[in-house]
């Protein structure tokens, strides 16, 4: 999560609103919690029941605070 | 249970984000975790790029985003009718590119979509056809 | 600057939260503050859930939702082809219902945007029309 966190902060685009960070963190930190109980991963759909948000919110609020390069990191190393 | 939609856009790089947004979004009714919703994201963004950078070449045009999901399936298809693909097998080889990129989006798309088809006539315009399936579902059929 | 973009949508309960996040999106490239975002989120909620509950009435049809900035302003129509609007006027009334709601859907919509204007006939369907521009850009002009 620390490390969820400092990338958030380093990586955000000023237009991104408190709220939809909350949103998103709020959804990571979710996804962790539910692998860890459940030890595998969780679909979109059990994260938005689990918090009440909607799902199409958490898609909105994770792609704000997107960096966009780090979609690759992935795939190069 | 059947759904789709249409989204149709100005092959504007500023509509990059909302293509990738509506996909995820209208996707995200399957269960689909977030790593396979990014992979969407990145598959959409790549088509949706190309058809702005290289079919329409920067000059204006539309771009249409046809989503649906029937079964556990999500299909995709995205349509330009821009300049077309001279050698359709030759775009899709590792670090081909017509225009001083990397050349690596349609491998991306490949690598991430269960199943990809693209079609393409010069003059015409090009049409990518995507489905994925949730890995969930596909272990419940094994 | 103009950009434009199209969703058409199966008329499934499911589809209002693609709409809300696809013309949030899209808005997003002018100058909105998130409250204003979150109105234009409501206005398409509840235009959308009145073409599903109300135009087709639970049956199935298509609804099409056409965006478009031009100079600072965001316009949205929202179209469908279902029953039509009978008495417009009573319609947009505060508590006028024909389905044991709340008949507020019309009343916020036109709080929320800078113009709203309705196009409906009986058996052809309903047209709304709406305009919203970022009030920080209308204190510049004043
Ligand atoms: N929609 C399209 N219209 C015309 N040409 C395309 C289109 N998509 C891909 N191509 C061609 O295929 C090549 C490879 O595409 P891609 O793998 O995405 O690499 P890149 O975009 O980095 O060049 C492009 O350089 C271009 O010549
Ligand atoms: N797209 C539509 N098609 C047909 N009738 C509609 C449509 N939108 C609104 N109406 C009519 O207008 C009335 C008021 O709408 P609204 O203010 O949203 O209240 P509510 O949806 O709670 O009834 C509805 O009850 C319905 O009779
Ligand atoms: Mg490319
Ligand atoms: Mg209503």
């Amino acid at each position: 999560i620390g490390e969820i966190k400092r990338h958030l902060r380093d990586n955000n685009p000023i237009r991104v609103s408190r709220s939809l960070r909350d949103t998103a963190y709020k959804a990571l930190q979710m996804k962790e919690s539910l692998e860890n109980k459940k030890s595998k991963e969780p679909n979109l759909n059990e994260i938005a029941e689990e918090l009440g948000i909607s799902r199409e919110d958490i898609v909105y609020a994770l792609d704000a605070i997107q960096d966009p390069i780090s979609l690759f990191e992935p795939i190069y190393h | 249970m059947e759904n789709k939609a249409k989204l149709t856009i100005d092959s504007l790089s500023d509509n990059i984000g909302l293509a990738r947004v509506t996909v995820a979004s209208f996707a995200s009714q399957l269960n689909f975790t977030l790593a396979e919703l990014e992979e969407i994201k990145v598959a959409i963004s790549e088509a949706v790029s190309n058809s702005i950078i290289h079919g329409y070449a920067e000059e204006s045009g539309e771009i249409e985003i046809r989503m649906r999901v029937y079964g556990e399936q999500l299909e995709i298809i995205v349509k330009d009718q821009g300049c077309g693909i001279e050698d359709i097998e030759a775009a899709c080889e590792p670090a081909y590119t017509t225009a001083g990129r990397m050349g690596l989006g349609l491998v991306f798309i490949d690598s991430f979509m269960d199943k990809f088809e693209i079609e393409s006539k010069a003059a015409k315009g090009t049409t990518l056809k995507m489905i994925k399936i949730p890995a969930q579902e596909k272990k419940q059929i094994n």
